[in-house]
């Protein structure tokens, strides 16, 4: 009972809450005030069915405290709810507009992107090729199952008293399971341009892109904690070199491509020496700061970078035959493929190496790490300067792709985006990466459909990751040390 | 001369309204480490929260000097009320997350707020109606300060004034010195810990509904973008004059504002904001810790 | 055995009005036990954060000899230079990477000792890896030393407070250190722990052939473990020679010990 | 002796997955000095954590006074009269000597006798009022200690919860510290539970005395009859 | 590999094949036509973008009441782009996907230039009521391209010769940092240079979204300017005229049609008095203009925002288009935007070779006793 009145009262109070936003609308041009009382009711009633949703959650977490895995809800609540509320949309006529009632719900559930996929194509029937990319991406049932075959064909390293490993954790750590589920996804990613629209590889380029600019990122913040907000600095340094260097002397993209790995390292240090005395928060802002003067100095040196009207017809990477943009898409598609496996390959070794723990120590505690002989200054700048070669790298690469940049892609609210991908997905962790670029990017997309409320429930969403899974969707795992000694003596020979 | 010291005033302006939403940053980053991106928006919705009730009230033939009252009372309430909520929904639950977790819950928070003004209201401007008196006196100072900016460079004195001594001085702002310091030993002394928090985060929205009203009736419109720019020059700001110091809010804002001033009037506005950043690298180049921030080195 | 290994002259240190250290002159010899004591407050952590290079010393010279022979001048070099050198320490409070493992912990001590490239982290070419699984054994056997091999894959952070200090010991040692500095590595261990501890030392000073400075106000260890002890107060050396000079010195049993001295 | 002021009956305490008390049983009567010792990791911190309500027990009761606090926030339980001295020396760093003492007293409203108590504990720590007006993070290891310690007195608590006051003090404070201990136990009649690794002194001044073995209680008797029992000098006292 | 590769491979083909795909849709049962919308409609820039899907959502639901598009029903489907490049891409191509007709936007200058290509091969007519660089139809790149609002160079000469006319000689050109804004600054300046009676005193652009312009307004009272040419929005200029007024600076201030929005006024206020911006001509005498008004006024209960007309008038002709084509081809449809007036809120228009409107004709409006006045 006391319960229930709580619950009343939370309702209330968002009642309250949202009584002069939600209820009044006032047009001082024509002054005019509209009064939307029903918006109170819904809020209620919305608030109410969430406060419901959460105890039956609460009470299922308790119902099975001890063998539950907490995946397995997280699953639930991510993938059934959407699931049961596309049933819903589906047996409505979703010609017509949103109806009040559905906006609150859909305040409540973020991650609808399958209600584009009923909703957007005007008559178009389901077909199979849409399947791929639906079977790839939301993984909860057909992973759980495979994994429950691998299960205890991989050597699980447990390590006493550390709390139990999550499924994605077990899946990751299991590297004899891994192995195929890797090599067909490498399959599907080769396939996926010749099964899919035009619409769908366009944007998977995009995405592959913000994996890149993660990966970078994930370097400076995940590896070795420093908190960058400016790193899309680096991302416009290499789309205006290869803009500016193709507009001017028509170099091609080829040339262009380590030129801009250069000049983001460069920058990368340019930006890292000052600032390495800086700790935390105080660092953020200074790079934040140096973020926008980037993109200033883009929007007001008109005569170096044509300004706001940006710079057009940059060509594209070429090719033996001249390529129609589908094709010219697809080809790009295939290079980004061919980068960000580049990329995961030597960022994966730069982890796993000796400059890699320096970084990971130095998070932990920079004193400490200098006692033991490690160059704060040099590490910091070589995690700087690396982070921004990848930067550098697809910032080519974007310019390439829209054969136009102006300063409106390199804004504030990129490099917040690019932190959140690495946040979300799991600091340090590449597949976290990938999956924060997933959920941050790809799925926004895919929801293009819900249009007015997408970034709504993309703020919720990041909220609501947080607030569940603060490390991230996927924890960042790392390398466990094996000594053998047999092995070290011979090597000690 | 004069020109000079039209700039000076105009910086000064800017920079008070700087420092008005400073303060919140400052006090909630002082007691919980959190960047409070959201804080933009809270000033943003305390700033529609008067323009709704102003319009309202405005339909209802009230004096003016009323509506300016009623006005600054419902978006304190309310903008307290947002700045309540959104941190025990956001960031009450991570308080114990890696560090980086909030700040991301902020930011979904910042654009999660944006987004529900602009669909439950509008996304196009609105008109501010002036709420503050043209007081007789300052017709002679006009090129200088108008009687708005007057308000809002006095009532950023004053509050950072009222703020300093109420931190200074209170039970209720030693108790957020001590927590801002160990939340663990604060437990330990006593001090209600989740109170201090929730307090920390009404007070510094309360302030930047104030900033919100003043500032928009200033300008004379908004829309809910109207917190986003602001925000990250009054994080700025906050940074510059040392984090989780009051008067070091104010005196970041203030130089920002006269840095920008300055710099638009003597070389040109469309660098701007490069002057304001590259000043602030300098100056936390030589003192990391901001201007009036505590030397934060620990004993090893 | 008794050549020079850290020499210490007139060093100051001063805090703003306060001066922490006044004129210190301390010695080291190589292969030597000596401990430094001194009441609450005395200068003792300040001295080794002067020694190396976490803070700059006000006054005074600071050389060490890695070999014995060559002096080497390190006032106001970086700590990382400093540890290049041979000097490697512990902490008061500890100062453990938390969230890495017990063995990666070792592995950064080896940092230092090691030359492979970023080039070579990407390529991992063979001499990278040799030297990878170099750090991994060095690292191994500085663990079984202190005895936490069995710990090698926990997470540093869930190892008991006794284990933790071994843990910053065995750290140290893996940077190749000629002077181990050891601050309060007793602290928080009960008798028996403590005595393990001593034989510990005991055991590195045998088997490495090196000097060990030691910060410690339990006295039956440091009693027992040293060959030299200097004692501080307020910042100024007071007193300095075998155990059993000190222990009868009338100025140390006043500012130090209290009347009885062995407890 | 009167009804036990402070009991803890069979609480068990977790650290997110893992269990580091086991049930733990321990009474505290008015006026006593009980001392806890036990190896490294035993969980003696964890109990006096679970006292606290910082982490409170997810089996089992605590009472205080009769009344049941197992359920009752951090603060509150400060508020009715437990006290302690944390270990690890948990100051503020960033608050002078003056004003880490003075939140010792956050919950106290007379002046005069927070100004009078303030004098008391200079007095007692002579370094302290040297050092008044530097900032907490900047003392020493020891002094750090001391005012830790000074600031639970602030509080004047009915039940003082000591976590390994000795670590990092030199000798002659350790004494000084065990007859502070000793003489606010006699002239006050503040009961106090003591956690120590310097288990010889502990088990001294001590009226009763637990013994715990990885969370779990070992051995209950007079501190008497622990420090001539055999177990204990081997694997406590070092002998 | 099945129907998919062949759909893309008909895409790809290019010519004539768009319209068997389009026969193909036309074949589904609903018929529809698909007007994609793309625009800024979340973050800053969304002011200038949703006005314009209401203005085709209006059209849409106008045409359909009185029976359609060649007896077919309209569908708006609206893409946002942030005024992104890279999002601009991603909504043509999604557009493309869901088998779009014909498109109004986008919004942005930057972005539309960015989504062009992939318009132009796929042969789609893409028309803007707000992209108003001059390259866009002015460099013949984009045969596809149209648009509703007069270039920025256009109405900056339009600015510069009123400027003239008034006697202006030294003027402060002010522009807020934007693509549209700087263009037209910096066209103003250069024709102003170009002049030899008059010259440029200061060249500065604002920070949009800046707290408060007074540093600039000094700026401008110091530089001795006689008269101030402002490129950029409503937002920014009220707030600089507002400010300049309250200073006591009541110099002659110009803008553009950015600035020609009733919403200008009713910010200002009585600061907005006597202030000059150009825009199409003699539009609130427009019958059409009314119906807009009205239509919107019922529906959204508020007064329409930012190139709400030029939106309308934009799916107005596109719409038009399609109906005097009798198909959706290509060909057949830029033919008839070529060809063919219109009536729109903008003006009876048509659109010449580059893509610009004929007819709708500029001139400068003053404001008066709070009302957008037109000057002979
Ligand atoms: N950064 C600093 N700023 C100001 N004073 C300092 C600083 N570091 C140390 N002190 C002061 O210098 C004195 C010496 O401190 P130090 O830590 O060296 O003592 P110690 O001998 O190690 O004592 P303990 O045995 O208690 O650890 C102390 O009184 C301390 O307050
Ligand atoms: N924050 C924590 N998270 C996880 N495990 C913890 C945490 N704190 C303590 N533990 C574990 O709980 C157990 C009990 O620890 P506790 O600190 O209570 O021991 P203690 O008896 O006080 O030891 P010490 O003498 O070292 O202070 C230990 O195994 C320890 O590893
Ligand atoms: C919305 C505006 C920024 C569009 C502007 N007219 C342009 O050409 O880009
Ligand atoms: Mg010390
Ligand atoms: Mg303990």
């Amino acid at each position: 009972m006391r319960e229930v009145i709580r619950a009343l009262l939370v309702s209330l109070w968002f009642v309250f809450l949202t009584f002069p936003i939600l209820v009044i609308k006032v047009d001082t041009i024509n002054d005019i005030i509209v009064w939307r009382w029903m918006n109170s009711l819904y809020i209620g009633l919305g608030v109410l069915l969430l406060q419901g949703i959460w105890h039956a959650w609460r009470h299922l977490r308790t119902l099975r405290k001890e063998d539950r895995e907490r995946d397995t809800i997280a699953w639930i609540v991510l993938v059934c709810l959407p699931v049961l509320w596309l049933a819903w949309v589906a047996t409505r006529n979703t010609q017509k507009p949103l109806h009040p009632a559905d906006r609150v719900l859909m305040l409540l559930v973020a991650p609808l992107w399958l209600v584009d996929y009923l909703r957007s194509p005007a008559k178009r029937e389901p077909q199979w090729h849409d399947w791929p990319c639906m079977i790839l991406f939301p993984p909860s049932l057909l992973v759980r199952g495979y994994f429950a075959l691998f299960r205890k064909g991989g050597e699980k390293v447990s390590i006493p008293g550390v709390e139990q490993p999550s499924l994605m954790q077990v899946m990751l750590e299991n590297q004899k399971a891994m192995r195929p589920l890797y090599l067909l996804i490498l399959i599907l990613a080769a396939c996926y341009p010749q099964m899919v629209e035009f619409y769908q590889t366009n944007i998977m380029v995009n995405f592959m892109i913000w994996i890149v600019l993660g990966l970078g990122l994930n370097i400076v913040i995940g590896l070795a904690g420093l908190l960058d907000l400016g790193f899309v600095a680096f991302y416009a340094v290499g789309a205006y070199a290869y803009a500016l260097l193709n507009h001017h002397f028509g170099l091609s993209f080829w040339y262009v491509l380590p030129i801009g790995m250069v000049l983001g390292a460069v920058c990368g240090l340019l930006l890292g020496y000052p600032v390495l005395r800086l700790r935390g928060d105080y660092l953020a802002i200074v790079t934040l700061g140096f973020g926008e003067i980037i993109r200033l100095v883009l929007e007001n040196w008109s005569s170096f970078t044509h300004g706001p009207s940006g710079i057009s017809n940059i060509d594209r990477p070429p090719f033996v035959t001249d390529l129609s943009i589908m094709q010219a898409t697809e080809y790009m598609y295939y290079i980004m493929l061919g980068l960000l496996l580049l990329t995961i390959f030597v960022v994966t070794r730069l982890k796993n190496s000796r400059i890699g723990r320096a970084w990971l120590a130095l998070k932990e505690d920079e004193i400490a790490c200098q006692a033991m002989g490690i160059d704060k200054t040099k590490t910091k700048l070589a995690a700087f300067a690396l982070g921004a070669t990848w930067a550098g790298l697809v910032g080519v690469v974007f310019a390439a792709k829209t054969t136009f940049i102006n300063p409106m892609s390199f804004t504030l609210m990129e490099s917040i985006i690019i932190l959140s991908i690495v946040v979300v997905g799991g600091m340090g962790s590449i597949p976290g990466v990938i999956t924060g670029a997933l959920v941050l990017i790809l799925v926004p997309e895919w929801l293009r459909g819900v249009e007015e409320y997408r970034m709504l429930a993309f703020g919720a969403f990041m909220v609501m990751v947080m607030v569940f899974r603060p490390q991230g969707l996927v924890s960042a795992r790392r390398k466990v040390y094996q000594y053998d000694k047999a092995k070290a003596v011979s090597a000690h020979e | 001369m004069d020109y000079f010291l039209e700039l000076f005033f105009g910086g000064l302006t800017r920079g008070s309204i700087y420092a008005l939403i400073a303060l919140g940053y400052t006090m909630v980053y002082g007691i919980i480490e959190l960047i409070n991106f959201a804080h933009g928006e809270i000033y943003m919705i305390g700033a529609f929260t008067g323009l709704i009730v102003a319009g309202v009230l405005g339909t209802l033939g009230f004096p003016m000097l009323g509506i300016l009252f009623v006005a600054l009372a419902c978006a304190v309430i309310w903008s307290a009320a947002y700045g309540y909520t959104v941190e025990k929904i956001a960031y009450k639950p991570l308080r114990n997350a890696p560090r980086l977790s909030p700040l991301i819950s902020a930011i979904g928070m910042s654009i999660f707020l944006q987004n529900y003004v602009l669909l439950a209201q509008t996304s196009d401007f609105l008109p501010f109606p002036q709420l503050t008196p043209d007081l007789a006196f300052m017709g002679p100072l006009k090129s200088f300060v108008s009687t708005s900016e007057l308000f809002i460079i006095g009532s950023t004195a004053l509050v950072c004034v009222g703020l300093t001594l109420f931190i200074k001085y209170t039970r209720m702002g030693k108790a957020m010195r001590a927590t801002a310091q160990n939340r663990k030993m604060a437990m330990l002394v006593g001090i209600k810990v989740d109170k201090v928090i929730s307090a920390t985060f009404v007070i510094g929205s309360a302030l930047a509904a104030v900033g919100g009203v003043l500032i928009a009736s200033h300008i004379g419109q908004i829309n809910f973008y109207f917190g986003f720019i602001a925000g990250v020059k009054a994080f700025t700001a906050a940074v510059l004059g040392g984090i989780g110091s009051v008067p070091g809010a104010m005196l970041g804002g203030l130089i920002l504002g006269w840095t920008e001033a300055f710099a638009t009037g003597y070389v040109s506005s469309d660098y701007e904001d490069v002057f304001a950043f590259a000043l602030l690298v300098l100056i936390l180049i030589f003192r990391p810790e901001g201007i009036l921030g505590k030397d934060s080195t620990q004993k090893v | 055995m008794n050549k020079p290994a850290l020499d210490v002259r007139g060093l100051c240190m001063d805090f703003g009005g306060l001066r922490a250290l006044n004129k210190v002159d301390l010695e080291v010899r190589q292969g030597e036990i000596a401990a430094l004591i001194g009441p609450n407050g005395a200068g003792k952590t300040t001295f080794f954060n002067c020694i190396t290079g976490i803070y700059a010393p006000t006054e005074g010279d600071i050389h060490v000899l890695p070999d014995g022979e060559n002096r080497v001048r390190i006032n106001g070099r970086k700590p990382n230079h400093v540890t290049e050198l041979g000097m490697a320490r512990t902490f008061q409070n500890i100062r453990l990477f938390p969230s890495m493992t017990v063995l990666e912990n070792v592995m950064i001590g080896r940092h230092c000792r090691n030359r492979s490239s970023i080039l070579g982290a990407v390529l991992r070419d063979g001499h990278t890896r040799r030297q990878e699984d170099e750090v991994i054994s060095r690292s191994y056997e500085m663990l079984e030393l202190v005895g936490l091999e069995r710990w090698a894959n926990e997470l540093a952070t869930n190892l008991p407070y006794g284990a933790q200090r071994r843990l910053e010991i065995a750290r140290a040692m893996a940077t190749e250190p000629f002077l181990l500095l050891l601050d309060e590595p007793a602290a928080g261990m009960n008798p028996q722990e403590t005595r393990r501890l001593k034989d510990l030392i005991d055991h590195i000073r045998e088997t490495y052939h090196i000097a060990v400075l030691l910060i410690e106000h339990d006295m039956k260890m440091v009693m027992s473990v040293s060959d030299r002890i200097y004692v501080m107060d307020y910042g100024q050396r007071i007193a300095a020679g075998s155990p059993e000079e000190v222990s009868k010195n009338p100025e140390v049993i006043k500012a130090y010990l209290g009347e009885d001295a062995d407890d | 002796m009167t009804s036990p002021i402070l009991e803890l009956r069979s609480i068990d305490t977790y650290y997110g997955k893992i269990q580091a008390l086991y049930g733990v049983d321990i009474s505290i009567n008015e006026g006593e000095i009980i001392t806890l010792i036990g190896a490294n990791g035993a969980g003696k911190s964890t109990t006096l954590m679970s006292i606290c309500g910082v982490t409170p027990p997810r089996k089992g009761q605590v009472f205080f006074q009769g009344r049941d606090i197992t359920r009752t926030s951090a603060e509150a339980i400060v508020a009715q009269g437990i006290c302690q001295v944390p270990e690890g020396r948990l100051i503020f760093p960033g608050l002078t000597v003056t004003e880490n003492l003075d939140m010792g007293a956050f919950l106290r409203n007379d002046r005069n006798g927070i100004r009078q108590d303030m004098e008391r504990v200079f007095e007692l720590f002579p370094i302290l009022a040297e050092r008044r007006r530097q900032a907490g993070g900047t003392l020493s290891g020891g002094e750090q200690q001391m005012l830790a310690i000074g600031r639970a007195l602030m509080a004047r608590p009915k039940l003082l919860l000591l976590d390994e006051p000795s670590m990092g003090l030199a000798p002659l404070v350790v004494r000084q510290i065990f007859d502070i201990i000793v003489q606010i136990n006699k002239e006050e009649g503040t009961t106090i539970f003591l956690v120590e690794q310097n288990a010889n002194l502990a088990l001294k001044i001590g009226h009763r005395g637990y013994v715990m073995e990885n969370g779990v209680i070992t051995m209950e008797d007079d501190c008497a009859t622990l420090l001539a029992d055999d177990s204990v000098k081997k694997a406590y006292l070092g002998l | 590999v099945g129907c998919g590769e062949q759909k893309k491979e008909e895409t790809a083909a290019g010519q004539g094949t768009e319209e068997a795909a389009s026969e193909e849709t036309v074949a589904e049962p609903a018929g529809e036509i698909v007007l994609g919308v793309p625009g800024a409609h979340s973050g800053d820039l969304a002011s200038y973008g949703l006005p314009t899907v209401n203005a085709a959502e209006l059209v849409a639901e106008k045409i359909n009441a009185e029976g359609g598009v060649l007896g077919r029903m309209v569908k708006v489907v609206a893409q946002d782009d942030e005024c992104k490049p890279e999002k601009a891409t991603n909504a043509a191509t999604k557009l493309l996907s869901e088998g779009v007709h014909v498109v109004l936007g986008h919004i942005c200058s930057g972005a539309t230039k960015a989504a062009l290509p992939i318009y132009t091969e796929t042969r789609i007519v893409c028309m803007s009521p707000s992209a108003t660089n001059p390259p866009l139809t002015q460099s013949g790149d984009y045969p596809n391209f149209f648009r509703t609002i007069a270039s920025d160079d256009a109405q900056a000469q339009l600015g510069v010769d009123f400027a003239k006319k008034i006697g202006l000689t030294t003027i402060a050109v002010i522009h807020d940092k934007g693509d549209y804004g700087k263009g037209f600054a910096s066209f103003a300046r250069d024709f102003v240079e170009a002049d030899p009676d008059m010259n440029v005193v200061l060249f500065e652009g604002v920070t949009p979204g800046a707290v408060d312009y007074s540093a600039v307004v000094q700026k401008i009272k110091n530089s001795g300017a006689d008269g101030v040419i402002f490129g950029g929005y409503h937002p920014e200029a009220s707030k600089i005229v507002s400010q300049m007024r309250k200073k006591d600076l009541d110099l002659p201030f110009i803008s553009d049609d950015g600035v020609k929005d009733d919403t200008f006024i009713k910010v200002a206020g009585e600061y907005a008095e006597g202030v000059y911006a150009s825009g199409p001509r003699d539009i609130s005498g427009n019958p059409l203009y009314q119906v807009a008004l009205d239509a919107h006024k019922a529906k959204y209960g508020t007064e329409p925002g930012a190139f709400f007309y030029e939106a309308y008038s934009a799916a107005l002709a596109l719409l038009n288009a399609i109906e005097k084509a009798g198909s959706t081809d290509y060909d057949a449809v830029v033919n008839a935007l070529r060809t063919e007036y219109v009536d729109t809120p903008v003006g009876k228009i048509k659109f010449d070779a580059k893509g610009d409107a004929e007819g709708v004709g500029f001139s400068m409006y003053q404001v008066q006793d709070g009302e957008y006045v037109e000057l002979q």
